[in-house]
């Protein structure tokens, strides 16, 4: 039993921090709500009450497996770059006006709309990644700073040179349908996103374990030093990490334009980088784990949208359980005695034997 | 409303891609509703949906599964998710405020929509700039000049600078017009700091239409001694008692009214007579938009002003002017 | 052009910095006092926020200033302690925290305001305001006086606050103690000090800091509170502290060009400039800031490294 | 004169289950010198961090002049007139010597402020009092590190200690600092204070020590007078064998010189000229031994003879190419490798697994890759065999190699570097704070590479092992070459004293003395 519960001690901890959570959720419901159960179980079930909900799990989680995933590439290299807000915004901008001023055969297109937003994230990546790379300029600052640029060159971009007039809103030009990508199941906007974000989070994790590159950036994370002393370039892999960080994070922006809005219509920063923090902290920086971290604040998002729609209980509130749940997952030293206990009496155990 | 009322009355809801206590749009609709629900038999629900964009096609996909007999969205970010729900859903009718579904995209015979002419109203409350700044009024200055804070550099908040600087010239040909963004909509700070540099420039006249930012233009109004103008809800009757310094220098807003409109939409649903399947455009004759003629604008603004007001509103009812916008354009 | 070139180099323009930058000056030392303890903190976003909140909210059911200062106050203490207890005792990470911290203020206050009034009607509490002031003797220096007289009491309190921070952390035992975690925490563990208790402190001491500053957005700058008030300064302070490497005056220095660069756009607004470009402008400054001050901090390594070159050169030279 | 502290049955897990005490008893006399040695791992510091309250026991009792004691945190131990010396200093970098003495009792100014000038007498009335000079009004950071060494002590006597824990103080200092310090710790008794001295150098231990505690594999193996105990046989208790202390013989024959270093200046960022106009050769089959206090330019000499600093001036040769502005991996693969002098901070990555830090300078070997993977079963393979073969004791190559103690960690990076085959091995302190058992080891792992021909360039603070192991020794003071030995086997320790201390320097012509 013992043996068990230390073998899945992280699982068992993160179990029992959503729980509480979710109680702590339950008693706020409780206090605002005039008939709680019925809000509880809207909050807890209501993301599997149909297939469009469960769907939206998924639609969720897509661009914020995008962004997790690429700033997990960044803290493994101690690289805390939380520009992939910025990134995602101003590179689906770009993508977006790419798509509306080409055309060609999808086949053609998708791949092509992806590599040129790509080039571009990495491009804006690369601004912070250099400074940091070559005068140790604070990352997160200028990080901060250029989501803020990313916001006002992205609108000044569609509004200017891309926007569409007939609209009454800011938005640009429709996407041509060869820059769509198909939606996988009727009457969900479930797309072909997602299983782009699955080949991302695949390919990342083999790209952090299992190649050079990746054993570099690692060591470069774990400690600076050693990995100069080993003769690593540690230059490189910093520009290589900003690059790959702005990369798939604008990537993910141009995807969620592609597969569900089909046209730029973003007048502020949407928080999918921020999401993206998140998740890459809940799933400790590995990617595959990223993606379960990305499809649970999906199901808390449901859950809450369920709320909003099905209950009583104010939108606001919803924000307030949400931010509750995060904080009590990534509180690390949470259990943490407990567990410090049990393995000091098996030890002692083990050498009285 | 919202009590399980008999199935046979109309059942009625609202979804707006915000929240209540925006004092302008959304507490306009969500008045309507309640208008509506105190006079008919109906029974009626307001859905707030926040501000996250993303929440909002899943939200409506989900209530328009939900059996309403009508469902009120409004804004243009909108108009799209509705024009396939209503596809999907042709059983329910839909009605779109402040925008318009593409008729020539398909078959919307369930949705009926209403769109303001705010550049209209702004002409309108632009003239009265234009005369105040060159009148000798107490808060009036020498410069000539007047100013429009906006909240972002988009084509709805431009619609009302297009109407505003239009009116302005009309009256006063030479009068020096100063334009500036917030860059969002919840900023008030940076909003006052932008009404008190175009003070400071020489505006005597404040139009701001830019959400919670522009209260902070009001508020610079109010403390330099100038004349400001509300947009959307009647700014000057929701300061009055809070805010009485603010609100003495809101001469007049620039009013959207889009609870007369739900109102008047649902009151003709009922009847039979609503024009299911077309576009209505709400503009100053409709009562769509207008002035607020409150006791602040009776008591500041000289019935000479008034009647050449009341003359271009005459006007822009016969066609006799017309307003440029900035949508589609 | 003239004309607006008069209205930047006029005493209102001045004036104007100064209120402007109120407002990044207090989170700004927020962030520095926690950035000297070794911790970064981005949420004082969310800390000023909720003292904007609650500074209005006491103050309209109070009608006292004091009380209203000071549940403020208590409020920032409260959410910087609670930032502390998550990421000190409970081990989160600090960013996440104060990611997470920033969506709970964003939330939660909108929905005290629900529950307080029934509704999220804003303008209709109207919030008492801190007075302005002004400095008799001050006032009559030609120029300066006009530009430095006459201020919201709290833009007063601003400057003071950095005095205020510089005593703090270089003439107190504390601020030894904070400076001595950020550096060696082990250092300050082996000498006895509670480690955690010192960054908690600092983490407090900043929720002090970023309420003086949600208080002066809404009960100075304007009078009532509305949501997300804060927009962006809790973020831009992060900016300011690091560019004035936490010191004090660095600070104070760098939320003044933040607030600088600030009014020029506010002044600049109404040239023909698309205005996405101009609201851009603060940010892409403070990168260029940033990287032209770290690159001169550089410098010297760049120096011997091209001394270096100059010399394999010259040695090549010789060779052949 | 009784005992001060008496410790009974202690016990001490940490939470990843390694019991680093087990079933311990020792009394401690006061007004004595009481000496703990063992192995790198035996426990010695965990049994010491117990009594400072900075970890707690399982089980067991302590008692301070015979009253319970179970301190929680520092601060109760340092109440208790308990000081500690750690064996890692504890120093905040960017402080005062006086701030950092003064630190967590601070003198106050009208109750409020702290009063800096106080301190800064206090500092200075205190380093006089106990005859330990440092300069009370400068930065941690200007100074070297036998210096900050004095800071620490200092600041467990302004603590007022009755009990003073020394957790291997001598590892950093130079043999007359050694004497200072062995001086003030004499007066110290005198006055009455007690001593827990811990050290590897057996040879201090039987210099200073009244008792000794021998540890071993987390128990006490005895505790007896000092004179009732000679070196050999301290050592051999400690690791359960019969320990050599000899000087190893010269090699038979010395090949060309592999590495050549001409008039290298260097600067530190701060300005100082750390390193000026140096000279020197090293060939295959000798090993070049550098003595000198710490912090005279040393340092910054090894790290521009592996590319981790630029040069000034100068060339350094490694066979005919100049390297000295290529990067450490071109360096690496031109042969040279490197025993870094810190290897927490340098040697290892401390939380990734034994295997990944194995190959920091060869994941990108054929052997072990190609540009599309790392094959990570031969890299498993790869460490085990080296850990066979280098004796490390370590559980799974996969476990973080910062779970192994200390000297284990070191021969994981002397594995590393020696079986990379390089021609020039640049060791720096490769035996520091390392047991007497593996400090053998080590050695003879270093003399083995010597004796395949390769060039071996040490810097070590330790003088018995450059006079153990050194075919030639030169002495640098100062950032210069102040004294050049061209056979180590006729120098002493006090030879090498005065031209450590700068006392004393051979004149330029005739820089090739035999002593
Ligand atoms: N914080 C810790 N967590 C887990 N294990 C630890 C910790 N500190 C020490 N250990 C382990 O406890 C054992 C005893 O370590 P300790 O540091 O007491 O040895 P030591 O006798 O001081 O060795 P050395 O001579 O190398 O300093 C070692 O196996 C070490 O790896
Ligand atoms: N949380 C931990 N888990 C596992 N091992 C740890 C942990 N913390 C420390 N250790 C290891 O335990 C050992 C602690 O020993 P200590 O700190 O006394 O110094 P040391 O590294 O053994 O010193 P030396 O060998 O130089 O005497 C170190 O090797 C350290 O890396
Ligand atoms: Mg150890
Ligand atoms: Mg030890």
């Amino acid at each position: 039993m013992q043996q068990f519960l230390l073998k899945h001690f992280e699982a068992i901890r993160t179990t029992i921090a959503i729980l509480i959570g979710m109680l702590i959720c339950i008693l706020l419901i409780i206090l605002v709500s005039s008939s709680p159960g019925d809000s509880i179980s809207t909050f807890l079930f209501g993301p599997f009450s149909s297939q469009r909900t469960i769907a939206s799990i998924f639609e969720i989680a897509t661009p914020i497996i995008f962004t997790g995933v690429a700033l997990s590439i960044a803290f493994q290299a101690e690289q805390f770059y939380i520009g992939a807000e910025g990134a995602f915004y101003i590179t689906a901008a770009v993508g977006t006006a790419f798509a509306v001023s080409t055309s060609m055969p999808w086949f053609f297109h998708i791949p092509l709309i992806l590599i040129v937003s790509g080039t571009f994230g990495g491009l804006w990546g690369l601004v912070p990644g250099y400074l940091k790379a070559r005068f140790n300029t604070s990352e997160v600052v200028t990080a901060l700073m250029l989501n803020f640029v990313a916001l006002y060159a992205g609108l000044f971009l569609i509004n200017n040179f891309f926007r569409d007039r007939a609209a009454g809103f800011m938005v640009s030009f429709r996407l041509p349908e060869s820059a769509e990508l198909p939606r996988l199941i009727d009457r969900t906007r479930i797309h072909w996103g997602v299983v782009l974000a699955l080949l991302v989070a695949l390919w990342a994790y083999y790209f952090l374990y299992h190649t050079r590159t990746g054993y570099e950036i690692r060591t470069v994370g774990h400690n600076q030093k050693f990995a100069r002393f080993g003769g690593i370039n540690v230059f490189k892999v910093i520009i290589i990490v900003h690059i790959l960080t702005g990369a798939i994070a604008g990537m993910g922006g141009v995807v969620e334009i592609m597969g569900i809005h089909r046209r730029f219509n973003w007048q502020d920063l949407p928080g999918q980088g921020w999401d993206g923090v998140i998740v890459a902290i809940i799933g400790r920086n590995h990617p595959l784990y990223v993606v379960a971290a990305a499809v649970f604040l999906g199901y808390l998002r449901v859950g809450g949208q369920q709320l909003r729609l099905m209950s009583d209980v104010p939108f606001e509130l919803v924000l307030v359980i949400q931010s509750a749940i995060i904080l009590l997952i990534t509180a690390r030293a949470f259990l943490s005695q407990w567990e410090s206990r049990m393995v000091i009496r098996q030890a002692g155990e083990e050498a009285d034997a | 409303g919202g009590q399980e009322a008999a199935s046979d009355s109309t059942r009625i809801l609202l979804y707006l891609n915000g929240t209540r206590g925006d004092q302008s749009f959304f507490d306009s609709a969500s008045r309507g509703i309640e208008i509506v629900s105190q006079q008919f038999d109906v029974e009626t629900r307001i859905v707030e949906g926040g501000y996250d964009s993303s929440a909002w096609q899943p939200d409506l996909a989900q209530l328009a599964g939900g059996g309403w007999d009508i469902i009120i969205a409004g804004t243009w970010q909108l108009a799209e998710y509705v024009q396939d729900l209503a596809v999907q859903y042709p059983e329910t009718t839909f009605i779109v405020y402040d925008t318009s579904v593409d008729y020539s995209a398909g078959d919307f015979s369930n949705v009926y929509s209403i769109l303001y002419s705010q550049n209209e109203g702004s002409f309108i409350v632009g003239a009265l700039a234009g005369m105040l700044t060159a009148s000798d009024l107490d808060r009036a200055r020498s410069g000539n000049t007047i100013g429009f804070i906006g909240g972002m550099d988009i084509p709805v908040i431009n619609d009302f600078r297009v109407g505003f600087e239009q009116g302005a010239r009309q009256v006063n040909p030479n009068v020096r017009i100063l334009a500036a963004y917030v860059g969002n909509f919840n900023d008030p700070a940076r909003g006052k700091e932008l009404a008190l540099a175009q003070i400071e420039q020489g505006a005597d006249v404040i139009f701001a239409a830019a959400g919670e930012s522009g209260l902070g233009a009001l508020e610079a109004a109010g403390e330099q001694n100038v004349f400001s103008i509300g947009v959307d809800s009647d700014q000057y009757m929701l300061l009055r008692d809070s805010q009485p310094n603010i609100a003495a220098a809101v001469v007049t807003s620039m009013l959207k009214n889009v609870d007369n409109s739900v109102v008047y939409a649902i009151e003709r649903y009922l009847d039979g007579t609503l024009a299911i399947g077309q576009a209505e455009l709400l503009g100053i004759r409709e009562d769509g938009v207008g002035i607020a003629r409150n006791e602040n604008f009776e008591r500041i603004v000289p019935q000479a002003m008034i009647d050449e007001l009341d003359r271009l509103i005459e006007m822009i009812d016969a066609g006799e002017i017309v307003v440029d916008t900035a949508i589609g354009q | 052009m003239t004309s607006l070139l008069d209205s930047i180099f006029s005493v209102e323009f001045l004036f104007a910095v100064l209120r402007v930058s109120t407002p990044l000056i207090f989170p700004a030392l927020g962030v520095a006092i926690t950035a000297m303890s070794g911790n970064i903190n981005i949420g004082l976003e969310g800390i000023m926020l909720i003292a904007a909140f609650t500074g209005v909210i006491v103050s309209i059911y109070t009608e006292s200033l004091m009380l209203a200062l000071l549940a403020g106050v208590a409020s920032g203490i409260f959410f910087g302690a609670a930032l502390g207890y998550f990421h000190l005792k409970l081990k989160a990470d600090i960013i996440l925290a104060a990611v997470a911290l920033n969506f709970l203020a964003s939330g939660l206050t909108i929905f005290l305001l629900i529950v307080i009034t029934g509704g999220r009607n804003t303008s209709a509490l109207r919030s008492l305001t801190f007075p302005s002031f002004s400095i008799p003797l001050l006032r009559s220096i030609p120029i300066l006086g006009p530009v430095l007289s006459g201020h919201n009491i709290m833009t007063y309190v601003a400057f003071l606050s950095v005095l205020v921070y510089y005593i703090v952390m270089f003439k107190t035992p504390l601020g030894l103690r904070i400076r001595a975690v950020g550096q060696n925490p082990d250092a300050a563990r082996s000498v006895g000090i509670d480690v955690d208790r010192v960054k908690l402190y600092a983490l407090m001491i900043s929720g002090v800091f970023g309420a003086l500053g949600g208080l002066y957005l809404s009960m100075g700058y304007v009078s009532w509170f509305s949501r997300d008030m804060v927009a962006g300064r809790g973020f831009i302070a992060v900016a300011a502290a690091t560019m004035g490497s936490n010191l004090s005056l660095g600070t104070l220095l760098g939320s003044m060009l933040f607030g600088l660069v600030n009014t020029l756009t506010i002044y600049i607004a109404s040239l023909d400039i698309p205005s996405d470009l101009v609201q851009s402008i603060p940010y892409l400054a403070t990168v260029i800031v940033l990287a032209v001050y770290s690159a001169r901090n550089f410098a010297p390594r760049k120096r011997r490294a091209a001394h270096r070159r100059r010399q394999r050169a010259q040695a090549h030279g010789k060779d052949t | 004169m009784g005992t001060i502290l008496s410790i009974r049955d202690l016990w001490k897990i940490y939470p990843n289950g390694t019991i680093a005490n087990q079933d311990v008893s020792v009394d401690i006399e006061q007004g004595s010198v009481h000496a703990i040695v063992g192995e790198n791992g035996a426990g010695k510091t965990t049994l010491m961090k117990v009594v400072f309250g900075i970890t707690q026991p399982k089980s067991g009792s302590i008692s301070l002049r015979g009253k319970p004691f179970a301190p929680s945190q520092p601060s109760d131990a340092i109440q208790a007139g308990v000081g500690m010396v750690h064996q890692h200093l504890m120093l905040a970098p960017e402080l005062t010597v006086a701030e950092n003495i003064v630190l967590g009792v601070e003198p106050k100014n009208a109750g409020v402020f702290f009063d800096f000038d106080a301190a800064v007498r206090t500092a200075r009335d205190i380093s006089e009092q106990y005859q330990l000079s440092v300069p009370v009004d400068k930065r941690i950071d200007e100074l070297p590190v036998g210096t900050r060494q004095r800071v620490e002590i200092l600041k467990a006597l302004y603590r007022n200690a009755e009990l003073l824990i020394l957790d291997e103080p001598t590892a950093v200092l130079t043999p007359q600092e050694t004497d200072i310090l062995f001086q003030t710790l004499d007066r110290l008794k005198e006055q009455g204070k007690t001593i827990v001295f811990i050290s590897h150098k057996l040879k201090e231990v039987k210099r200073i020590a009244d008792t000794v505690t021998i540890m071993r594999a987390a128990k006490v193996v005895e505790t007896r007078a000092a004179e009732e105990l000679t070196i050999e046989a301290i050592a051999e208790r400690m690791v359960g064998h019969k320990i050599d202390l000899s000087r190893v013989p010269a090699p038979e024959q010395v090949g060309a010189a592999r590495l050549s270093v001409r008039n290298l200046c260097m600067t530190r960022d701060d300005g100082v000229q750390a390193v000026k106009n140096v000279s020197f050769e090293v060939a295959g089959g000798e090993i070049l031994g550098v003595a000198g206090v710490e912090g005279n330019g040393q340092t910054e000499l090894v790290r521009a003879l592996v590319g981790l600093l630029p040069v000034d001036s100068g060339e350094i040769l490694v066979g005919s190419s100049d390297i000295a502005s290529l990067s450490p991996k071109e360096i690496r693969h031109l042969g040279v490798s490197h025993i870094p002098e810190d290897r927490m901070e340098d040697g290892v990555a401390p939380l990734m697994s034994i295997q990944e830090n194995i190959i920091v300078d060869r994941y990108d070997k054929p052997a072990f890759s190609t540009r599309l993977r790392i094959f990570w079963k031969k890299v498993l393979a790869h460490t085990v065999g080296l850990i066979t073969d280098y004796r490390v004791r370590a559980g799974s190559p996969k476990h973080e190699i910062s779970s192994l103690s200390g000297g284990n960690i070191q021969k994981c990076v002397v594995a590393r570097e020696l079986s990379a085959d390089p021609d020039v091995v640049v060791a720096s302190q490769p035996t520091r704070g390392v047991d007497i058992g593996s400090w053998e080891h080590l050695h003879s792992l270093i003399v083995e590479a010597r004796d395949r021909g390769r060039a071996v360039f040490l810097v070590s603070a330790d003088l018995d092992e450059i006079l153990k192991l050194s075919t030639r020794i030169i002495v640098m003071y100062d950032g210069e070459i102040v004294a050049r030995f061209d056979d180590a086997s006729k120098v002493t320790a006090t030879d090498l004293g005065p031209y450590m201390l700068g006392v004393k320097r051979q004149e330029a012509d005739s820089a090739a003395v035999s002593a």
